[in-house]
């Protein structure tokens, strides 16, 4: 079944290029003088460690002599091939005389073992190309809906971040300036503002305590208060808003607003 | 188990290969003539029944799925870190030097409102524990920090915390006592509270800082 | 017919959820330590046995496949395989038998200079890749198969192409010199050499025949 949805073009041209004069028109055909020579080795129908040598290369010298006929720029590798086949042909027919090395029976099995493994790879490549092929005649699964994932997020800080945080915080909070705890008494010019809106407000004689503010009865607070009021209560005199009078010692102080056009 | 038939097998590798779901008439395409489709894929259904994937049909179209309580041994796990943003560790310190400290604490020692995400956040890595309730009006929660936290930050006890006693000696991590509401002190510092309380709300915002 | 086991059902979910091939440990990671990945395997391809898809081996890696028996039926033809030039597929033998192999020892073998487009186009499809260099003057680059031909070609290793054990025994994968005359006459002729492998560059580039 391989054979009939082999995609692939038959790479092999020697099955076609069975007779010698196919050789010589379609040189081009061949890739090189090795495969010329394995084309021209499997005519003798033999096993290639059993192939003649000496035939061979009177095949091949015809071969490269025919196609020079037609190709004058016949490649330098055949002619290569040709002339060493020249040589191995002269030393395997002289009689075993000098002892040279390499011995010619020596080339000869060199060139059966490139023949023999040239024809190695190409029934590799071929049978290769007859296993089933993924995407061809395998399909790997077409919609695979992968795995799902799950992002587990790991939060990181150092100790050096952590006090770093802190004392930018720190630094943040101090460069906002000097800032005084805010007063908790009761000040002289607290005093003064809210005297200076209640007094328009009273007629007549009041005692000056009973104007302090209600939610701060008792405490440090309120005594605060008592004294800033009084020392306001002064300042205010002296400037001729008000008048102030106590009947006699620990009497309640008294105060109002001064009459217009008494002058000061 | 019988061998399946060469119906159901071309059915099975045809919905296997094919890069979209398939229509019940795509895969009589496949098929001789007359063939009973709907009979093959219950078949198909059948033979599938309690393994680890199975057909199924969606919008009318078949296709192989994993089974559906599969999902979590599938699932691949992706570790990310993240740095946490300057808001919550700066909340997380505070909490760290003033434990037990309240929500209403945090803030008023950062200055600026805590936004809803960070405690939440803080808790959640494990960082942070909450500690009984402070026994004020509305007895508002307080927050330690926990074994995690110690243990992330490489400490023993939160007293190791490098710094704290000097900063105490500093006079820096010192509580003021709180202010008795004085409506006439209040006015007179009325506009900044508000204006920190602005500036919180916007840190309170970048909470989590999106970085990769 | 038994209900499949858990385990059994991960690895039939994880196998098929996969985008890509999934090796052993892979696999393993996914189950209870200590379970026999192996008997699992085993156990699923015998399930599998006779049916339109089956667990496949490539590359040490496993993967569901449809049947190889199935590609008349499945075949939609929908981009023409590409064809390959002669000398592109000897080379890619020569590389997947003789591995790891340099330039000159593909040349030799094949007894032609190999043209440039050649290793670039099995290198495009992603069936070779260099491998390291060999320690002999000018350092040159080796090459192997990738991944990819195993996988394209559903073989396990590079020991279970066809033939190999045969080419092996017989001595044919052996490094061998060149015919030592032949190398000697080819220095004396280096000028006409080049122009040979020129015109082997003209070959090169209809490596690849672009069908529609």
């Amino acid at each position: 079944m391989a054979e009939t949805t082999e995609p692939f073009e038959d790479p092999w041209p020697a099955d076609s290029a069975a007779t010698p004069s196919a050789f010589i028109v379609d040189v081009a055909g061949y890739e090189g003088p090795l495969d010329v020579l394995l084309s021209l080795a499997r005519q003798q129908k033999v096993d290639l460690a059993k192939i003649s040598i000496l035939e061979l290369a009177d095949q091949y010298l015809l071969f490269v002599a025919e196609a020079r006929h037609i190709r004058l720029d016949l490649a330098a590798d055949y002619l290569v091939m040709a002339a060493w086949l020249t040589y191995l042909k002269s030393r395997l027919l002289l009689p075993e005389a000098e002892q040279e090395d390499p011995s010619p029976e020596l080339m000869a099995e060199a060139l059966q073992f490139h023949l023999r493994r040239l024809e190695a790879i190409r029934d590799g490549a071929r049978r290769l190309m007859q296993r089933p092929q993924l995407g061809q005649d395998l399909f790997r699964c077409g919609n695979a809906e992968g795995l799902p994932f799950e992002i587990d997020i790991q939060w990181t800080a150092t100790l050096y971040e952590l006090l770093g945080a802190y004392a930018a915080h720190t630094r943040r909070t101090e460069s906002r300036g000097y800032r005084p705890p805010p007063m908790e008494l009761f000040s002289m010019e607290d005093a003064l503002v809210r005297l200076r809106r209640i007094m328009g407000t009273l007629p007549d004689w009041g005692d000056m305590f009973a104007l302090l503010p209600e939610e701060i009865k008792g405490g440090i607070i309120y005594r605060s208060a008592v004294s800033s009021t009084l020392a306001a209560s002064l300042e205010l005199t002296r400037q001729g808003f008000v008048e102030l009078r106590q009947a006699g010692p620990f009497a309640p102080i008294e105060i109002r607003t001064k009459a217009k056009g008494e002058g000061a | 188990m019988t061998a399946p038939s060469e119906e159901l097998r071309i059915v099975e590798a045809f919905l296997f290969a094919s890069p979209q779901p398939v229509s019940e008439e795509e895969i009589a395409g496949r098929l001789p003539e007359g063939t009973d489709i709907k009979a093959l894929l219950v078949e198909l259904a059948e033979h599938y029944q309690g393994r680890g994937v199975e057909p199924v049909k969606t919008a009318e179209r078949w296709s192989f799925r994993t089974a559906a309580d599969m999902a979590p041994k599938l699932k691949i796990r992706l570790k990310q870190s993240r740095r946490m943003s300057r808001a919550a560790l700066e909340t997380l310190a505070i909490i760290a030097y003033h434990q037990p400290v309240t929500r209403a604490e945090i803030e008023e020692i950062r200055g600026v409102s805590l936004s809803k995400g960070t405690l939440d956040l803080l808790l959640e890595i494990g960082w942070i524990r909450p500690s009984g309730r402070r026994k004020v009006p509305g007895k508002p929660l307080q927050w330690r920090t926990s074994d995690g936290f110690l243990e992330h930050f490489g400490l023993d006890r939160v007293d190791d915390l490098p710094g704290k006693e000097e900063m105490k000696a500093a006079g820096l991590l010192d509580r003021r006592p709180d202010l008795p509401p004085i409506g006439l002190l209040k006015d007179h510092l009325g506009a900044d509270a508000a204006a920190d309380g602005e500036e919180g709300d916007d840190e309170g915002a970048e909470g989590l800082d999106e970085e990769a």
